[in-house]
């Protein structure tokens, strides 16, 4: 794909630094992970069912707090200054909103007045804030069917868009995007890659995404991280791993014959991990 | 140890802090004095401890049980504070010998001393007090209640309760005509009573047994609705300042019957100012004087007055509660007396026996008059052949379903 | 007791009027509720809390006007305690939770309003007039009509505040889900105290009609007990549901306290209060105006 | 029921016209409606026994109410179901449960407090006859009859390699593992329809994988007849016997994977790029 | 010794299933029964046993009954102190009426009464959910004080509306109330009888009707697709959780207090006993005890301590003391866990469990 961006942390626009994640003060979850998202890339973080992916963005983003975690150790940077202890709502107006797993749309408000949630924390006046409204509409026309219904009462795939559109709303720098692809239509995912592309090209805004759909994320990310077992086992440019022979076979169901079949996997299998 | 335990139960926080306070503040003022004026009762010196009830039943019990050991001899005597609790204690405080000295609340029926000989209901019962004001009424009435109607608002509960078959049993008696209106706990909204009393029934008096908010809801809701404050007579424990001054200007007027003096102009007032508080002792500054202020010092007088009987029969030492109790049923308390416990104008003379716990107390009737309580009439004597009755018949019953057979009071 | 027209609508006059006193409790809580999904238990508490403090700095010989402003000065700060001290910690916690911290801050606020100006029983004299006044045959309260006036003013003000700004929105965002409230940028602390400080200079009003009343003193916490009904009857989400609730519960329960309570011989007017909020629920389970609960799988 | 009687009659005449296996489920001209949204607009298909019958769609044209209309967790204002011989105007959730339809959801709807092998007994309460008191006691018959269940339900662990979130809170669960589980309660019922909404959502190829070849297991080893929603074109293509799609509301195809694939007005609609 | 369950291993799934499966816990029960049987009838004074470990007793049975309706089958009720009430007031009925019933005859009959109570008042959960519900159950328990309260029926007619519990005896000449009673065999029979009703409570929240309570407290949807009737399920919930609440009811009446009137079951009632298992866990039978024991220990605690270590304070100061120390640690408890002390307990277990390893 495109060149990769600078590869040098030091220079890079979200630097994620050996951080060790505890929920509930018992369960060790992630044991040092450390990842960085250049300015202007869009990096994939990929990795099985409770790697730690989503734990991983709660502790960029802050939210973990609320559901009793902890960063217990390592860093996190972004433009070069430590943001680790802020609160989610500096961190929107400083650029980085995550668009959070499984949705959370505002059950009671309705569509469109969720999107406006996303404008809460702007201060570039109303008619920015309608435009882009309007902006969001144009990707999602769907929405502007639905924007006066109750979120609570939408698809799951009206929700997902709406989610991502109430992130976009606040203009970030970075979104932390996680599960986008999840429970939409083939043809919306490739249509919300091409939003990312479209906005990281336009308006400069990096991505970091946690995907568990490995091939659209690679054909679209610059870089990508494995995450399992709440370590990254392997990094590299997309293209690189693209082309990894393990990858190809536990995560893009590629194998030397080409893409097998879901039927034939039938047969007991034991996985194999990369142990870090 | 040459002390003398009293236990109190008290409320000074919660729905009824306004009452309890005073009440509590009167208690360990005169004890206070005892110490410092007297060296204690016949020199055993005073000491007591307070439990906080809340005006709770379980709070209560428990503080009984935390309370009835201590000292050298135990408790002296339980004040519980509270009709529910009262009766929770009636039972241990009997199998424990603990005399329960409830005044002017609780069992009208424990005035019947060979049922009930650990409590006591001196100097008045709610039966009494029912019937002291409906006298206090026909006198008003220029004496004949014939065809009028009087109207009793009560807090929904035992409490509550006690007065309506003696004000039935008057009715029959008197030919008056009685309304019943309920009011349920804590009383905080009256409005469909007294629309009701004020402007359908409009009655000739209004009787009032209310408690706490209730109180002061009432007369500001009666006094809302037009209804004339000299019209309407309150129980003892709707009575105090607490009840009055919340409803401000629209309480004037307002009657009340007591079985305490009001003011701060008796001797044992000026006992108390000049030997406790000028030493910096004693709790009753803000609340002295006050109707439950001086009914503390009236319930710890009597008492005191018990264990001083009993010790004339045991001799001058700590006493357990079980002499104490013969200590009660033994209290004579004369005018001389009450002079020179300088308690003159605060109480009317008693006299205890085996079967009469009440001790023939009398009732007097108060008016606010914008900034304090005034006697308005005489010492009223209550029927109390009528009531003894009642008390009789009552009393008889819970024997019969406690099955307990009555002490012999004649051989006493 | 023979029923007559004049009679019957002086009652549902004064019921009304009664309601509109308990939807100044109810109001509190709905804010609370509509804008951050907490049922606050403490509204009750706040309002003695709140009254207690205006009549302590009265009593201290503080002039009423600046009184007041200090008194509601108290209630941010406590507004900002509250969500420094439980709030925060308890971010996207399940309701019954935050529930039961409300309670919590009852009892704190409860112990600490006593043992700042003690249980007894004080005098709050604004000069309010209460007065029997008359229309026609028909006798209406001018503490009522006061009181009603007030809580009409509130209500628009409140209203208006919340369909008519920014923060409206985000209020009903933090209601629906915390953690993506916060996850959008919405400053839940902020929020959290504007929310509180509101309800709380609302609890001031509340407890200054209640106090005049009552007397300021304990039992003016036990006046959230009143505001229940009001509340499920008008939705916990409307604010205009916590006035029509209000009307509805005072109505109604002075009529059936006055023509139905002689045949269940009295008192019966708190327990039908909560019957007639529970029949309402059984045909609109959200309340009469409240936001309709969404159920999807 | 007298009702019921005189339709058992005539439903053998509609079982045997049904050629490629019977049909256990039909629906005829469902209409569904959410004020002014007209979620299902006279869709009619059937569902064969035995056979993995995928329904695919663009979001929000009426998949997953379609899968609550089977089970009744909807009443179509319209239309009516037939299913075990009786035509319904709609599915009773009590009644569906009982006779053999289970399913799971899109947004996991799992009992959050509780664990991963209660979830799964939950599954079984149907099948537990033993009254209150017994249970009480927990002793004798009600013991046994737990204990059977608890081998039942074992089994179902075993076969969905669950054995290590046996008694993890199912709250805590990843979402995949979340779904796995969900996928085992509705095993428990030992249901004869299963409905999946989105069973593979969010999961990684491997996981889908593991996911298809559950699913895959069950249909062949069981006899199950599924519905399944999904995104994943790969998995629907690989794994369904017959596809229905739906179109904001209407029905615009219906066939076996291959004749939906080159269906233009599928292309168009949902597809985009072919696959 | 280590707490672990490696080396423990279970051949049997009704091993498996067991109450208590690590052996550490089995042999820790049995110490505290053993304590409870034996140490403590030696060493309690009246005060003790009387004032706070009888109604330590009384109120765990009342905690585990609404835990199971609120904690377990997740309807949030108010109406605790109401459907106590009836416990009382039934078993006063009951033991006036024939007075030859044995009294724990007549405890379970007056769970009865007060369970077919609770089905009634139950009704409405059908429909009303959550805060709703709550303040629906509030009806219930305003009517029922008022109509105990109100109606002398219910009371022989005592002009005051009090009941007080005739004496009546166990067997032989242990009374369990009157005045012959010694504190020491109400502690006992309470003891045993408690313990036997919470192990019927924790075996029906094991059992499939168990299931159906906590299915339907956390997605009444999923339950009712997945073949659970709500009506059945909360009904059952409300009958068992009323009956449970409704013998704690009696026993208040007749082996705590010997004597009560309606109001004594007030809605403070209900705050109290909710506390208790919010604080206690919900959804926890152990909870239900540790949350009563908090709530009966905390406040005398609070009185006593000051007096013990020879500090004055002022009643009232303590009172008011006491309320923003009890809100001040609910609100504690809360953010250390949400999820009560019998949470803590089991995350104090887990750590113990991987110990000395921190995660
Ligand atoms: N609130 C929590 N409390 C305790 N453990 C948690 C919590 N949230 C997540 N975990 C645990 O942390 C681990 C990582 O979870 P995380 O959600 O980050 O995984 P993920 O990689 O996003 O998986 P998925 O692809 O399923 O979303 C899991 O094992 C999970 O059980
Ligand atoms: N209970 C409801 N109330 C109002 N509208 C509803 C309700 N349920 C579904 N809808 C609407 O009906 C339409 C179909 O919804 P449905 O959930 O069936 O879509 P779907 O095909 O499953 O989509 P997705 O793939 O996104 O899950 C949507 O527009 C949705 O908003
Ligand atoms: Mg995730
Ligand atoms: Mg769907």
């Amino acid at each position: 794909m495109k060149p990769a961006a600078s590869t040098d942390a030091a220079n890079a626009l979200l630097v994620v630094n050996n951080i060790e994640v505890i929920y509930d003060h018992v369960i060790l979850v992630l044991k040092g992970v450390s990842l960085h998202v250049p300015a202007g890339g869009i990096v994939a973080l990929l990795g099985a069912n409770g790697a730690g992916k989503s734990t991983t963005l709660k502790a960029i983003s802050n939210l973990l707090r609320s559901e009793r975690g902890e960063v217990t150790k390592g860093s996190v940077n972004f433009e070069g200054q430590r943001i680790d202890g802020k609160t989610p709502d500096e961190l929107v107006q400083q650029g980085v909103i995550q668009v959070m797993e499984g949705r959370h749309c505002f059950e009671h408000l309705t569509v469109e007045e969720n999107l406006l949630t996303g404008a809460y924390t702007r201060k570039d006046g109303r008619q920015a804030i309608a435009d882009d409204l309007e902006l969001i509409y144009t990707y999602f026309p769907r929405l502007r069917e639905r924007r006066t219904s109750q979120a609570g009462y939408t698809s799951g795939g009206e929700q997902q868009m709406c989610a991502i559109g109430r992130a976009m709303m606040s203009r970030p720098k970075i979104i932390l995007l996680d599960e986008p692809s999840m429970g939409l239509a083939p043809q919306l995912v490739e249509q919300i890659f091409e939003i990312v592309k479209l906005l990281n090209e336009k308006e400069g805004v990096s991505f970091l995404l946690a995907e568990q759909n490995t091939n659209v994320a690679l054909r679209y990310a610059n870089y990508g991280y494995i995450l399992e077992n709440g370590r990254v086992v392997m990094d590299g440019e997309a293209d690189a791993l693209r082309n990894n022979e393990d990858v190809k076979e536990f995560y893009l169901g590629l194998s030397a014959t080409g893409r097998k079949s879901y039927r034939d996997v039938k047969q007991y299998r034991r996985r194999k991990r990369w142990l870090g | 140890q040459n002390e003398q335990f009293m236990p109190l139960l008290v409320y000074r926080t919660g729905p009824y802090a306004p009452s309890g306070i005073p009440l509590a503040n009167g208690f360990v003022d005169y004890f206070e004095l005892l110490n410092a004026r007297d060296g204690g009762i016949n020199g055993v010196k005073i000491t007591w401890e307070e439990c906080e009830t809340n005006y709770n039943n379980d709070r209560g019990v428990e503080c009984y049980e935390r309370l009835k050991k201590q000292g050298p001899t135990g408790a002296t005597a339980f004040n519980p504070y509270a009709t529910g609790i009262t009766y929770a204690l009636i039972e241990r405080a009997t199998a424990d010998k603990i005399p329960v000295f409830s005044m002017g609340y609780g069992r009208a029926d424990a005035t019947i001393g060979s049922v009930f000989p650990y409590v006591f209901t001196a100097p008045a019962t709610y039966w009494a007090g029912a019937d002291a004001i409906v006298q206090h009424i026909q006198k008003q009435e220029k004496g004949s209640l014939k065809g009028k109607k009087i109207a009793l608002v009560y807090h929904d509960s035992a409490y509550g309760k006690e007065p309506i078959a003696t004000l039935e049993a008057l009715a029959k008696q008197e030919g008056y005509q009685l309304n019943l209106f309920p009011v349920a706990h804590p009383g905080l909204e009256q409005k469909a009573t007294w629309l009701q009393i004020g402007r359908q029934l409009r009655p000739d008096w209004v009787i009032m047994w209310g408690w706490g908010v209730m109180n002061s809801t009432a007369i500001k809701e009666a006094s809302a609705v037009g209804f004339p404050m000299n019209k309407f007579v309150g129980i003892w424990w709707s009575g105090s300042e607490a009840d009055v001054r919340p409803a401000g200007a629209a309480a004037k007027g307002y009657m009340s019957a007591s079985f305490t003096g009001v003011g701060a102009g008796a001797k044992v007032h000026s006992d108390i100012r000049d030997m406790v508080f000028a030493k910096g002792k004693g709790m009753g500054k803000d609340t002295f004087g006050e109707a439950l202020y001086n009914r503390g010092i009236v319930n710890a007088a009597i008492m005191i007055e018990a264990v001083r009987t009993a010790q004339g029969k045991f001799g001058n030492k700590p006493l357990t509660g079980e002499q104490v109790q013969w200590g009660f049923e033994n209290l004579n308390l004369t005018q001389e007396v009450i002079d020179k416990l300088g308690l003159t104008g605060l109480m009317s003379p008693i006299k205890l026996s085996c079967n009469d716990h009440e001790g023939g107390g009398s009732i007097v009737i108060q008016q606010w008059d914008g900034k304090q309580w005034n006697f308005i009439s005489d010492f009223i004597k209550p029927r109390r052949e009528m009531l003894t009755k009642m008390y009789e018949a009552s009393a008889m019953q819970y024997a019969k379903e406690k099955g307990i057979t009555p002490r012999d009071c004649s051989k006493m | 007791m023979f029923f007559s027209w004049p009679f019957f609508f002086e009652v549902l006059i004064g019921g009304l009027l009664a309601g509109v006193m308990y939807s100044l409790v109810a109001l509190g809580f709905v804010l609370i509720f509509k804008a951050s999904g907490v049922f606050n238990f403490a509204q009750g508490g706040m309002v003695l809390f709140a009254a207690l403090t205006l009549v302590g700095l009265i009593e201290l010989g503080v002039p009423a006007a600046l009184a007041i402003l200090l008194a509601m000065a108290a209630m941010v700060v406590l507004a900002y305690v509250v969500e420094k001290a439980v709030l925060r910690p308890l971010v996207n916690q399940p309701p019954i939770i935050l529930f039961m911290a409300t309670i919590g801050i009852t009892f704190f606020i409860d112990g600490f309003g006593q043992t700042l100006w003690g249980s007894d029983v004080h005098t709050l004299d604004l000069g309010i007039p209460n007065t029997p006044l008359f229309f026609g045959d028909i006798l209406v309260n001018s503490f009522d009509l006061v009181a009603a006036a007030v809580a009409g003013i509130l209500v628009t003000v409140l209203a208006i505040f919340f369909q008519k700004t920014r923060i409206g929105r985000a209020l009903r965002a933090v209601a629906d889900d915390h953690q993506a409230a916060m996850s959008v940028g919405i400053p839940l602390r902020v929020i959290w105290v504007i929310v509180w400080s509101v309800a709380g200079l609302v609890a001031l009003v509340a407890g200054i009609m209640w106090g005049s009343k009552l007397g300021v003193q304990f039992s003016l916490a036990l006046i959230a007990l009143k505001a229940l009904p009001v509340l499920i009857l008008g939705g916990f989400t409307s604010i205009p549901g916590a006035i029509i609730g209000g009307l509805m519960i005072g109505a109604g329960e002075k009529l059936a306290e006055v023509f139905i309570g002689p045949f269940l011989a009295g008192a019966i007017e708190d327990w039908f209060a909560y019957m007639l909020a529970m029949v309402v629920l059984l045909f609109r389970p959200q309340g009469l105006f409240g936001e309709k609960i969404i159920e999807r799988v | 029921m007298a009702e019921a009687d005189s339709m058992n009659a005539a439903a053998p005449a509609a079982l045997s016209d049904a050629q490629a296996g019977q049909t256990v489920l039909r629906l005829n001209d469902i209409e569904l409606g959410f004020g002014g949204v007209k979620a299902i607009n006279k869709v009619s298909f059937e569902v064969r026994k035995g056979e993995i019958l995928a329904i695919i769609g663009p979001n929000g044209a009426g998949k997953s109410s379609m899968l609550n209309v089977i089970n009744g967790f909807y009443k179509p204002q319209k239309g009516s179901i037939e299913f075990r011989g009786e035509t319904r105007r709609a599915m009773d959730p009590n009644h569906a449960a009982k006779h053999g339809i289970a399913r799971t959801f899109q947004n996991i709807a799992l009992f959050k407090g509780m664990s991963t092998l209660d979830n799964l007994m939950t599954g079984r309460l149907l099948k537990m006859k033993r009254n209150i008191f017994w249970q009480a006691l927990y002793w004798g018959p009600a013991q046994k009859e737990e204990l059977e269940h608890r081998e039942a339900v074992e089994k179902i662990i075993d076969f969905l390699e669950i054995q290590a979130i046996r008694r993890t809170p199912v709250g805590k669960l990843p979402y995949g593992l979340q779904k796995r589980v969900e996928l085992g309660r509705a095993l428990a019922m030992e249901p004869d329809i299963l409905l999946l909404d989105e069973p593979m959502a969010g999961m990684n190829v491997e996981e889908k994988e593991d996911m298809c070849r559950f699913v895959l297991e069950v249909n062949q080893e069981f006899g199950t007849t599924i519905v399944l929603i999904e995104h994943d074109m790969g998995v629907v293509m690989d794994i369904s016997d017959r596809v229905v799609v739906l179109d904001y509301g209407v029905k615009i195809a219906d066939g076996t994977p291959d004749q939906v694939r080159a269906n233009q007005r599928v292309i168009d609609a949902y597809l985009g790029v072919s696959h | 010794m280590i707490y672990r369950e490696a080396g423990q291993f279970k051949t049997s799934y009704a091993a498996d299933q067991a109450i208590f499966p690590i052996r550490l816990d089995r042999i820790g029960i049995a110490v505290c029964l053993a304590i409870a049987y034996l140490a403590v009838p030696a060493v309690a004074n009246d005060y003790w046993l009387l004032s706070i470990l009888v109604p330590f007793l009384v109120f765990s049975l009342a905690a585990i009954g609404l835990n199971i309706l609120t904690g377990y089958a997740g309807q949030l009720s108010l109406g605790t102190g109401g459907f106590m009430a009836c416990g009382a007031f039934a078993a006063y009925k009951l033991a006036t009426s024939f007075p030859d019933l044995h009294i724990i005859i007549v405890f379970l009959l007056s769970g009865g009464v007060a369970a077919a109570v609770g089905v009634l008042f139950g009704l409405p959960s059908l429909r009303i959910k959550g805060f709703y519900l709550a303040v629906a159950t509030l009806a219930a328990q305003f009517f029922l004080i008022w109509m105990f309260n109100k109606f002398g029926w219910f009371n022989n007619y005592s002009p005051s509306g009090v009941i007080s519990a005739p004496p009546m005896h166990l067997y032989g000449d242990v009374y369990l109330t009157g005045p012959q009673s010694a504190p020491v065999n109400k502690y006992l029979f309470l003891l045993t009888f408690v313990a036997l009703m919470a192990l019927l409570a924790k075996n029906l929240t094991r059992c499939k009707i168990g299931r159906s309570w906590m299915a339907i407290r956390d997605m009444d949807i999923a339950a009712e697709i997945i073949g659970i009737k709500p009506l059945v399920a909360k009904l059952s919930a409300f009958a068992v959780s009323s009956f449970f609440i409704g013998v704690a009811g009696a026993m208040w009446a007749f082996v705590y207090t010997g004597s009560v009137e309606a109001l004594a079951f007030d809605i403070n009632r209900s705050f109290q006993v909710l506390f208790m298992i919010i604080i206690g866990g919900l959804g926890s039978i152990l909870g239900s005890f540790l949350g009563a024991g908090f709530i009966v220990l905390l406040p005398i605690f609070l009185n006593n301590v000051p007096g013990l270590i020879g500090w004055h304070i002022p009643v009232d100061m303590i009172a008011h003391l006491e309320f923003m120390i009890f809100g001040a640690l609910i609100i504690f408890f809360l953010i250390v866990e949400p999820h009560g002390l019998a949470r803590l307990w089991t995350l104090a277990k887990e750590k113990l469990r991987l110990w000395p390893f921190p995660y």
